[in-house]
């Protein structure tokens, strides 16, 4: 279908899966400026949950529900972690909430261990159309955070990232706010990991670590903090880049890393603020109707 | 018009270091391959990525390695979870793929396209039961695990045929791959006071482990695994090392040619001396290698079948496959004396060895 | 003493004060007045070093110190009490003047600091209290404290009165006194036009960044136009009491 | 008797952390940057301990150039890579980094190899018994150097003008320049003295595994993390005895707790619960 | 006239500072009640108290008869309150305009599914500018926050508390900072927000503008509240004057 190979549907899968994860945690981060090093978690969560719904033999929408569902469990439990620390601690802690969420899934015989869940099935669609309805769940996630953006729950978030303070003596309820972030989030991770799991159809704590949550928060802050398009566009390149730098295999990681500190060094908003930047400069009589970075 | 045979192996990232050895050990067995004539006169091309040892990385890779690439074949110079991942799209593919030194059960389950020239961690954890009772005739056995898929594949064996050698397990203690200080374990295992140590681990963390064994003054003897077959154990642990016994697939004093050679042909081509992961790719190549030239580059349900019916001496001894594709072959009981591996036994109880045929 | 000459200071491109040119005597207090907005506080700022001068120049004794660091400013005499006090919020009372006379030889700091203790006790009340948690009119006495342990030769004071109570307004006044009997020359904004009259000698007063006028108090305060125009005083000089 | 050794273990791995974690909460303190690259020169300390040690043959040499050159390169990193982004987000330099980690273990791995290194002769091997137990020698100068150390910098950060002027520049480094302190020079003996309590760090652990890879400071990247923030992010005393806390407890929950969850679980586990009692950590102040 | 608030016997210690110390005192519907007294006196804690920001360890605090202490502080702000707090807190992140206009939408805001399903800003940005060009910085209306001067920043606080549409105002000391004429300007303005029917609380230092807008005085000083009454009589008290003027005697008049 469109000429694509099985390697081209591979990467789009990829892509599609990355973008929503991203965006998933563009939500909670970027729009309501809760910072979270453990995001992985939930994705992981969200795979887990939906691995062992197949193989146990339910449908994989319904597997992707669940996951969804569940992960939303967990992230309203860290969602209340967050009314209590702020900041850095909170930074911290959504880290520790990825480590715990390691250690009992790797203890626990039920779902695999350290040895993971494998011989997830095949849902039956095929490549390509599997291909298609998780780039149709990416394209949907934009949406709704485009959508999100300018409607007055994220106008709320704004405030809630800037001051929470100030939000209450607002009138706000805070609270209730970043749980609903963290709902919103964590349901959409959940739902990524789903496909993930019956993508790659292997899955073990590994793959949901510390390293992994490092990446999607990569994808937000290059991408720009709280933009759609700028995360969007970050998320397709930084989880093609180990494939297009195979070249240079040895020093793969070394450019990755590289790269992660260059663009914030020199353009810290991110690739939203490089966009911007360029947008201005050729469009210099209209004011920027890109959504930026602040 | 060269015959390509993809390899997926983590050469960033913190499997690095055994990636290169896979890496190295497959690129010689190739050039050995060519200079003797390649497969029928056509000479092997090696196309090879790096997956970092994440099934995210190695899922694409087989599916490169399998369209763009256009392979025979495939083998995997990684871990677990990256083989593991990809065994599922060479064998969708009908392309057959063998598994260097991956432990998980799992990988040849993928399906009759996938094979593994090494052993699964339970039965070199029953071959280590077997020392500690039959061969070495101790009593009381402490387990320290790795916390992964390799040391818990090991323990399960070891467990699950003590008993059958008068071993009894007294205590087992976990650790994970990032760790390098077990002051409390050992502390406990000093107080558990058993007369053998079972321990799995890479000889990153055995060197360290063994090393703060013994300066807590226990002395019991330590059996390990594959995982400390490398002269960096020796170097990390130091005097601590001696008397350390092991499991693994080669024979550092074989009079084997096959072994013997290889060991000299690697420390050139590296700087460094083999070590059992380096074998393993070796092996692997080799392995494919035969069969391609009973087989012939047409035909992948052929290719697949000279695979299945591989008897071949490799550096690791002698291979054939069982009907799930899994290796079997001698295991080598390694000591350190001198400051080197060298031979102490070798435990060919087939019975005993026997890999899953399912 | 201090000398500003066509300086211009702004953010990035935004010229927030243009073509000020001003001088203050030795020993002499001048006000800086106009209304919100004007660059009262931007020139405050950039005399300190904060705020950067695109053109002209600043000159101290007779020196350029337009693009001296704002750290040497401070041992050169100059010290600033500034805008939103911009205390050490999670430094207690005494470490916050500590810092205040950190240019100044450590044996001299026990003393200068009960003099501050003397001119406002409030604070000697509150020695241990963290500043970020003191009312605003503390914060304010502590902000002038530090800058005073700081044992300046001219003396900055962004909206002096800003948020005190009519009696410590006073103290404050009589301690602005006696500092300049000491020979300390003074620069301050301050928004109660009445009270800054009193005491100035010279005043400038600015809007949206230009300089309306300049000259004495004496001449501002017979100057209703100007009062009433630039200084939100009406013809009836009230004393805000 | 199995208790006091526990405690005892638990106490060195402590100082192991609190070493590595204090110059992180120096930077912390005073820049508010996560530096997960301070575990970079953590490995780095290692490194330059291991290969001196065995070309010059002195491990006290090899001990005091590793600090003084890696509290350098601290410097170089902070001047070159933090200043120019001080005011932006702090996700900003979190993931700036991030990179520099990962570049740093990358280039580790090319320029020495992905195997490690060892000593060639690896000092201060010689048991010591004290009480009954047997440590070496390089584990007691482990714990009572971070003692040392620490307790000494707890008390500089805490009652001397530097002390003072250093956390004026925490918040407001603006008018901490307009009061004298030269805070570029503050930030640069931060960097330095951090950097090269990491590097010191660095050598020890080399030293106690006889082993400094590439990876070396993947733990500590985060657990450094998660003990500045039980000590309150910023305080130096905080972080002492937080390290020493944090090594205590998972030296009894790798025993008591093992089967339930691994040593990085139990730690985070602890972490949560004081954060969930004391949400500004265990020495932190009030927000 | 209806009691609004009523403080009851509140106390508010902070480790051994008693900031507040057994304070009573209420508001009428329609009152614009200066709160003054020197500084440190413990008036902004009793906004804090009312608000929710800390919690009296002693006392009462009731709107329209109802118990607040206890209830988180959005609740309180949404029974009708608004404040403008001391030290201002623009949200740095929206423009001017935004600033007041999120406050304006309090109704749309009430809980995050309503807030989902709204987009239109255009009412909420249209009252806020209205509400700008009250307090006199309209002209501000697109700036970020971060460019502007203190006086702005005070106004704009008044502003997000009006927009709020409250009972009742709670600003503490809004004119600090303002001149002469932007001060009287702006006190008019409270004035006129009286006359609106809104009930006020003014914390001021600028004790010129208080006697000519307020309606009632409540002193309060180190934590205890010293008087209570009309401006003029209160103002003629010499414990008010000794504590708040530093006027030795009791013959000084007005
Ligand atoms: N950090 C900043 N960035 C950009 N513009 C600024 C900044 N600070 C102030 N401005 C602008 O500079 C101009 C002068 O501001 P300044 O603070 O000097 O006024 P001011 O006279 O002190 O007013 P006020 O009486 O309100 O304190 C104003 O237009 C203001 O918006
Ligand atoms: N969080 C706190 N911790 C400790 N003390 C505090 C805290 N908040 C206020 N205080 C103290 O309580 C007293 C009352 O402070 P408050 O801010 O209420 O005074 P105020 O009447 O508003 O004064 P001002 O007119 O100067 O603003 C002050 O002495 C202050 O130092
Ligand atoms: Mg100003
Ligand atoms: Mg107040």
């Amino acid at each position: 279908m469109f000429g694509l190979g099985a390697y081209e549907i591979t990467l789009l899968t990829t892509v599609g899966i990355a973008v929503t994860v991203a965006l998933s945690l563009n939500l909670i981060t970027g729009f309501c400026g809760q910072i979270s090093l453990g995001h992985a978690a939930f994705y992981g969560i969200g795979a887990y949950c939906a691995a062992l719904m197949t193989k146990a033999g339910y449908p994989f929408a319904f597997a992707v529900v669940s996951g969804a569902v569940l992960s939303t469990v967990f992230g309203l439990i860290v969602g209340l972690a967050s009314l209590r620390v702020r900041d850095d601690f909170l930074a911290i802690t959504t880290m520790g909430a990825g480590f715990l969420f390691l250690g009992v899934v790797g203890q626990w015989d039920f779902v695999g261990g350290e040895m993971g869940i494998a011989g997830i099935p095949d849902i039956g669609l095929g490549k390509t159309a599997f291909m298609a309805l998780t780039l149709l769940i990416a394209g949907l996630t934009i949406i709704y955070s485009l959508y999100l953006k300018r409607s007055w729950l994220g106008f709320v978030f704004d405030a809630v990232a800037a001051d929470e303070d100030t939000a209450r003596v607002l009138g706000l309820n805070v609270s209730r706010y970043k749980l609903v972030a963290f709902a919103m989030g964590t349901a959409l991770a959940g739902v990524a990991g789903a496909f993930y799991a019956h993508h790659i159809r292997f899955i073990d704590p590994d793959s949901f670590g510390f390293i992994e949550s490092i990446s999607i928060l990569s994808m937000v802050v290059i991408g720009g903090i709280g933009s759609v398009w700028g995360v969007v566009f970050a998320a397709i390149v930084l989880s093609l880049l180990p494939q297009w730098f195979q070249f240079i295999d040895d020093y793969k990681l070394l450019v990755y890393g590289g790269l992660l500190f260059v663009v914030m060094r020199f353009s810290p908003g991110g690739i939203a603020e490089i966009a911007q930047k360029l947008w201005s400069r050729f469009r210099p009589e209209k004011s920027s109707k890109m959504e930026g970075v602040q | 018009d060269t015959v390509k045979i993809g390899m997926n192996v983590p050469q960033t990232g913190f499997a690095a270091a055994d990636g290169l050895s896979a890496l190295v050990g497959a690129e010689l067995a190739v050039e050995q391959a060519n200079a003797a004539g390649g497969i029928n006169g056509k000479m092997i091309e090696l196309v090879v990525y790096d997956d970092q040892a994440s099934p995210k990385q190695s899922v694409p890779i087989a599916t490169k390695l399998i369209e763009k690439d256009e392979v025979v074949a495939a083998v995997s110079g990684s871990y677990s979870g990256a083989t593991r991942a990809a065994a599922g799209i060479f064998q969708s593919a009908g392309v057959p793929y063998i598994a260097a030194y991956a432990v998980h059960p799992e990988i040849t389950k993928s399906g009759d396209y996938v094979f593994r020239t090494s052993f699964v961690g339970e039965v070199q954890g029953r071959a280590g039961a077997k020392l500690a009772g039959d061969i070495l005739g101790k009593k009381r056995a402490v387990v320290i695990t790795l916390k992964n898929d390799f040391g818990k594949s090991l323990a399960a064996g070891f467990k699950e045929k003590a008993g059958d050698f008068g071993v009894d397990v007294v205590n087992e203690y976990e650790y994970s791959i990032k760790d390098r200080q077990f002051g409390p374990i050992v502390t406990k295992v000093k107080s558990d006071n058993p007369d053998v140590i079972y321990a799995s681990g890479y000889f990153f963390t055995a060197g360290p482990l063994v090393s703060q064994l013994r300066s807590a003054g226990i002395t019991a003897p330590i059996i390990g695994q594959e995982g400390y077959d490398s002269e960096k154990f020796i170097k990390i642990a130091k005097a601590d090392a001696e008397g350390v016994i092991i499991t693994t697939s080669l024979d550092r004093d074989s009079k084997s040619a096959e072994t013997v050679d290889f060991i000299k042909a690697f420390e050139e081509k590296a700087g460094y001396s083999a070590d059992m992961v380096a074998a393993s790719g070796h092996t692997a190549i080799k392995v494919l290698v035969d069969a391609l030239k009973k087989a012939g580059t047409g035909d992948a349900a052929a290719l697949r079948d000279a695979i299945a019916q591989t008897n071949l001496t490799a550096s690791t001894g002698t291979i054939s496959f069982n009907d799930l594709g899994e290796v079997q072959k001698d295991v080598q009981v390694q000591v350190v004396k001198d400051g080197a591996w060298h031979h102490y036994a070798i435990i060919s109880d087939e019975k005993l060895l026997a890999p899953p045929t399912n | 003493m201090l000398q500003l000459k066509g300086f211009a200071c702004g953010y990035g491109e935004f010229t927030a004060v243009d073509n000020l040119d001003l001088t203050v005597e030795a020993g002499s207090v001048f006000a800086l007045m106009g209304p919100n907005g004007a660059g009262k506080s931007s020139t405050i700022m950039s005399i300190a070093g904060h705020v950067q001068v695109s053109q002209g120049s600043v000159l101290f004794d007779g020196e350029d110190i337009t693009h001296l660091p704002a750290r040497q400013r401070v041992h050169m005499g100059i010290a600033v009490a500034p805008e939103g006090r911009r205390l050490f919020p999670d430094l207690t009372t005494v470490e916050n003047l500590t810092i205040g006379g950190y240019s100044r030889p450590k044996e001299e700091e026990k003393g200068n600091r009960e003099r501050v203790f003397d001119l406002f006790p409030r604070l000697a009340e509150r020695a241990d209290q963290f500043a970020g948690k003191m009312s605003g009119g503390e914060q304010q006495m502590l902000a002038i404290g530090r800058a005073l342990m700081a044992k300046p030769r001219l003396l900055m004071i962004d909206e002096v009165s800003l948020g005190l109570m009519p009696k410590v307004i006073d103290m404050c006044y009589s301690a602005l006194d006696s500092l300049r009997s000491e020979g300390i020359t003074l620069l301050f904004v301050e928004q109660n036009t009445a009270r800054a009259l009193e005491v100035a000698e010279d005043v400038c007063v600015l809007e949206s960044g230009k300089t309306v006028w300049k000259g004495s108090a004496a001449d501002a305060k017979a100057n209703p136009k100007l009062l009433d125009a630039f200084l939100g005083l009406a013809e009836t000089t009230t004393d805000g009491n | 008797m199995l208790f006091v050794d526990l405690l005892s273990q638990g106490l060195i791995q402590g100082s192991i952390y609190a070493l590595i974690a204090v110059g992180l909460t120096l930077v912390y303190g005073l820049l508010r940057i996560l530096h997960v690259a301070h575990a970079g020169l953590f490995t780095l300390g290692g490194y330059f301990g291991v290969l001196i040690t065995n070309q010059m043959g002195s491990f006290t040499l090899a001990l005091a150039v590793s600090m003084v050159s890696v509290g350098l390169i601290g410097m170089a990193i902070y001047r070159l890579c933090y200043q120019p982004i001080l005011n932006k987000p702090p996700f900003v330099a979190l993931i700036a980094s991030i990179g520099l980690f990962i570049a740093m273990e990358e280039i580790f791995r090319i320029v020495f190899g992905p195997f490690g290194l060892s000593f060639d002769n690896p000092p201060l091997q010689e048991n010591i018994a004290v009480l009954a137990m047997n440590f070496k020698a390089a584990e007691i100068l482990m714990f009572f150097g971070a003692i040392f150390l620490l307790g000494g910098l707890a008390i500089i950060a805490g009652k001397s003008r530097f002390g003072t002027a250093w956390k004026a520049t925490v918040t407001d480094p603006e008018m901490a320049e307009s009061f004298g302190i030269d805070t570029i020079k503050v930030r640069y003996v931060n960097f330095f003295i951090g950097s090269a309590l990491a590097a010191a760090a660095g050598v020890m652990v080399a030293l106690l595994n006889n082993l400094v890879e590439p990876t070396m400071g993947s733990v500590p990247s985060y657990k450094a993390l998660a003990i500045i923030v039980l000590g309150g992010l910023g305080d130096v005393r905080g972080t002492l005895i937080a390290a020493l806390a944090l090594g205590v407890i998972e030296a009894f929950g790798t025993i008591y707790l093992g089967e339930y969850l691994d040593r990085d679980a139990i730690a985070f586990a602890f972490l949560i619960l004081v954060l969930m009692v004391r949400p500004q950590g265990l020495f932190g102040k009030a927000a | 006239m209806a009691r609004l608030l009523d403080i009851k016997n509140v106390t508010v210690r902070f480790g051994g500072v008693t900031a507040i110390d057994d304070v009573t005192f209420h508001l009428d519907e329609g009152e614009l009640l200066g709160f003054i007294g020197p500084n440190g006196a413990g008036k902004t804690t009793m906004m804090r108290a009312i608000t929710g920001v800390v919690t009296p360890q002693e006392g009462s605090i009731q709107l329209m008869g109802q118990e607040l202490i206890g209830m988180p502080i959005h609740a309180r702000i949404r029974k009708g309150m608004g404040l403008s707090q001391q030290l201002v807190r623009p949200l740095h992140n929206l423009t001017v305009l935004d600033n007041v206009a999120l406050a304006a939408g309090y109704r749309k805001t009430a809980n995050p599914l309503a807030a989902l399903f709204k987009t239109d800003r255009r009412a909420e940005r249209a009252t806020a500018l209205k509400i700008l060009d009250r307090v006199g910085i309209a002209d501000a209306a697109n700036a970020e926050p971060a460019n502007l001067s203190l006086g702005y920043l005070k106004r704009l606080e008044v502003a997000r508390a009006l927009a709020l549409d409250p009972n009742v105002v709670l600003l503490d000391e809004p004119l600090a900072g303002l001149n002469h004429a932007e001060a009287e300007k702006l006190a008019d303005t409270i004035q006129d927000l009286q006359s609106d029917n809104m009930t006020i609380i003014l914390i001021e230092h600028n004790l010129g503008e208080v006697m000519r807008i307020c309606t009632r005085l409540v002193v309060q000083d180190n934590g205890r509240k010293i008087g209570d009454g009309a401006p003029e009589v209160v103002m003629k008290d010499p414990i008010v004057r000794r504590a708040y003027l530093g006027e030795e005697g009791d013959n000084a008049a007005a």
